[in-house]
């Protein structure tokens, strides 16, 4: 995938993210905030039995973010907590080295396209804090 | 300064024709830097001078009296004296620091925190940077004294009739000359006067405006003045404070070391003399030699040419984006046309979006808080985008930008 | 490294040789510089270095999202990775300061001051630098704790044996590895080991040893750290701290500012992670890049030969000055034999006539009291004649410097 | 008179000055101190009506601060203590710039030999200071 086709991808995650909605008090909830920006997300969960049923978010985001919790909501949702921390390691690896893209969940990899710019690293991942918080409340 | 140039009119004196031979490493052609305001690009004789300094007076300066130590020492010296004469201070009240950040601190830690009282007041304007905030707002915890802001209207002027401000409770009025978001101009002659008059100290944040704005603390009166060299076309790592010299004797260093004492024993120290007791540790002579380099460089210019230049180029940017639909801008500080630095968002999309489109475009602009959490917060975004010019931009640089933004106003809407 | 010089014995290899192809400033026909340990000439490589950075990286260091920011930002953290791996440290745990100066008050201030107790005490050394003297002296002063000077026998060795170091009350040792006036080196090692084992903090001034003698952080398992880079052949205005981790989560900035905040409201304001929070303010990335290419320069010789270079002309220049009938040679810091920094006097002229005569003859070398005042109070002379040497120095030095001694003495006595 | 020259009348008072010697209590005394070398000196000095009678001084010191002593010795017996500040005053124009020796008394001008060596201007008004310290005593 080169990175037209990658950007492409998050754009259509940005438009219609999955997972964007009202989080009720059913959901456990953590903040992520990006100091360059002050972007601010909220993202709620609902456990059962250590797996993921639902995840909701909130932000003040820019598209990066809102593609990157589209991305982990499809992937976490019906998953036992500990693959957050599986894929999470995932998506590290690929913004540090976007060749390991090839080994990586192919929900992940259009996220490679902003590995040479560390600055928007933390747009990827903010979401994916909140949900490791909000799973531990 | 050039002579010739200085005799014609500055409005024909081509600032941007004369500067840019200077910048031979900024292509131009290929690259829209925007973003003058967080560092500038520096001119080959600012390099010149830096490398000069490596090559040429590698010797400690103050501390060695061998030909090259006292050529080291001199040449520091001279750059003292050149820095000092570009605010028109006397040479003897300017002291190096890393930077207008360490400069700030270094009036807040070394000078403030001893002589101000529980419940004095600081004003602080609702557009400073970070770096004069932050110390305050730390003092203020440590003290007991009170941070206060100063707010401003719509049009980017501050609120100065309010009588609190100027009740004698006031300690000290810390603000920016020229802001790092919104441009323009405070004030501050008018402020240091009243200011003055009742009692009331004053620091200058010139961090922004002495790129471009013509500074004269004998004029000003003001306590403090700092600002760095980076963002006036100098070398990185530098910086400068401006002390009145009634203040000076107030104030004790901000870091203790090699060059500041006159003799020690276990019981007492005697510092030495204003500058140097403020100047621990090995002199950066090299970054001395490179800031005084900026300061020929701006003064080569005519005088008032470069804020004329960069101030009406940015009211050219600015009218350009208000005739986009979708671009809200912020006002421009202290209520002016012009301004070098203009913030503004575009409707429906993300300032971080915005900034990559215009950087898959060669156009730097900058996105984010702009360390100047008081200012967003206050406007309740998170983000803003913004750009800052230098005398290396020109009309050219706007065209790109408006495809830009444009541009992510396609694809993010 | 070059890995074939490396393979080659030590004692063979060149430094001399192989180092002064990159000093083409150095004129060392003309001109004997003996003053390294005040600051190092620079090799081309680093001159290059810091050019490069104002030519192609200027742009803000973590605050940009175009690509020449993020460029910046990225050789501004491979510098640090690069610096650190220099002494063996995480990255993550160390800061760029300004000066090895500023690094030490970084941990005074920032850290020590808050964790104190009254009565405890902080020992030192004898033959400290005013620049880790100074900033103790002041803390225990504003704190109550006590300042405790650890003593030297006539060959230079530190009285470590004293119970009263290792007692419970002690709360910090901080010593120099390699005395700026007595040259030689302190073991470090040992007496980290033994600290820790007594739960001693321990703060290292390597501003001395970075340039010839190997840093291991990890093993040393030293709390502190601090040097400047323009003692190892690096650039002006830019130093290090290495901070361990425990320490470095009970510390707090000693510059508050710009770059340092995640977030921030009217009452609370949280700081960012380590190690951004203590590094307030524009980043010095041509200074970053200078030091990383002077990390560079000296691994690029192989591991152990600088120190064996420069001590053994360090041991061949205190024996040229022992033959001299009227020389008093200071003892060697550790009581070693080899050094790169001698002092000493010649009877009965005073130590600023001998630098003079030798500065008329072409020698570089220090008078004074070398920011040293403990050790010169207890040696009870006001001022010392140092040389200290560099990669750049060889053999052909030591005559001028004798024929200087000789001639002053002529004239003075 | 060249460098060569001046140097060599330094020497002369640095291996003769006139005035070392003890200071006794009927002197008031004042102290420099050279902080980049620790050089001590102590000035000793008795008024008789605002005149100079006589001074003293004992130092540890190079020769160019012991020259210096001898000069200023040479130079201000039987003047009125106002005269201090008037050579003094020539002592820092002729270190400043060493094209002043023309209108500077004579016996000042060898010291325009380290005009050009900053460092060394404080080994030259060292016991200037200590003498000013002396007459307010
Ligand atoms: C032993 C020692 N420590 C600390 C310092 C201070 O270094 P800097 O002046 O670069 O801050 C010096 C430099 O003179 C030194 O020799
Ligand atoms: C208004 C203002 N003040 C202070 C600063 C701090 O300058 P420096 O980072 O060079 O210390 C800045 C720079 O960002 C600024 O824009």
């Amino acid at each position: 995938m080169n990175k037209k086709e990658s950007q492409a991808v998050l754009l259509a995650h940005y438009k219609s993210p999955t997972g964007l909605g009202e989080i009720d008090e059913n959901y456990s909830v953590g903040k992520g905030i990006n100091p360059l920006c002050g972007d601010e997300i909220s993202v709620g969960v609902t456990l059962e039995n250590d797996v993921i049923t639902d995840i909701k978010f909130q932000a003040r985001a820019c598209s990066i973010c809102i593609a990157s919790s589209s991305i982990m909501n499809q992937l976490l949702i019906n998953e036992k907590i500990s693959q957050i921390e599986y894929y999470y390691q995932q998506l590290n690896g690929l913004l540090k080295d976007s060749c390991s893209a090839i080994q990586t969940e192919e929900l992940l990899r259009p996220l490679a396209s902003i590995s040479a710019m560390p600055s928007r690293h933390k747009c990827a991942q903010l979401s994916w804090e909140a949900l490791s918080e909000a799973c531990k409340h | 300064m050039n002579s010739l140039a200085a005799k014609k009119s500055i409005s024909t004196y081509d600032v941007y024709q004369h500067a840019i031979e200077q910048f031979s490493h900024y292509d131009n052609e290929r690259y829209h830097y925007l973003d003058s305001a967080a560092t500038s690009q520096k001119p080959d004789c600012v390099i010149d001078a830096v490398t000069q300094g490596y090559r040429h007076f590698c010797a400690p300066v103050h501390r060695a009296s061998y030909p090259l130590g006292e050529a080291a020492s001199s040449a520091y010296e001279t750059a003292r004296a050149r820095v000092a004469q570009f605010i028109n201070a006397p040479t003897s009240q300017l002291i190096f620091t890393k930077s207008c950040t360490e400069a700030i601190n270094q009036v807040t830690l070394g000078w403030a925190k001893s002589i101000i009282k529980p419940q004095q007041k600081i004003w602080l304007t609702r557009m400073e940077h970070n770096a004069n905030y932050l110390p305050w707002h730390q003092l203020c915890q440590t003290t007991g004294a009170e941070l206060k802001i100063i707010e401003m209207d719509e049009d980017g002027c501050l609120l100065l009739e309010q009588e609190e401000i100027w009740h004698e409770s006031t300690f000290l009025i810390a603000l920016t000359h020229c802001s790092n978001v919104l441009g323009g101009e405070n004030p501050i002659q008018e402020l240091c006067d009243k200011a003055r008059a009742q009692g009331i100290y004053t620091l200058i944040d010139a961090a922004q405006s002495v790129s471009h704005l013509p500074l004269d603390v004998d004029k000003l009166a003001c306590d403090f003045l700092a600002f760095s060299a980076h963002k006036m076309y100098g070398p990185e790592g530098i910086g400068a404070l401006y002390i009145d010299v009634k203040r000076m004797a107030e104030m004790s260093p901000l870091l203790m070391g090699g060059g500041i004492v006159e003799s020690v024993d276990e019981q007492h120290i005697v510092l030495r003399e204003a500058p140097y007791c403020f100047e621990a540790g090995s002199p950066n002579l090299s970054g001395a030699l490179g800031f005084a380099a900026a300061a020929d460089f701006l003064q080569g210019l005519p005088a008032a040419a470069v804020s004329q230049y960069v101030g009406e180029l940015g009211r050219q940017f600015r009218q350009a984006l208000a005739q986009q639909g979708n671009v809200t801008l912020m006002p421009i500080a202290g209520g002016g046309e012009h301004s070098s630095v203009l913030s503004f968002t575009v409707d429906g999309v993300h300032p971080h979006d915005v900034a990559q489109v215009a950087a898959d475009n060669g156009v730097a602009i900058r996105t984010g808080n702009h360390c100047s959490h008081l200012l967003l917060n206050h406007l309740k975004v998170g983000a803003l985008n913004r750009l800052s010019l230098g005398v290396y931009n020109r009309r050219e640089d706007i065209e790109p930008l408006i495809k830009s933004i444009k541009l992510a106003t396609e694809i993010f809407t």
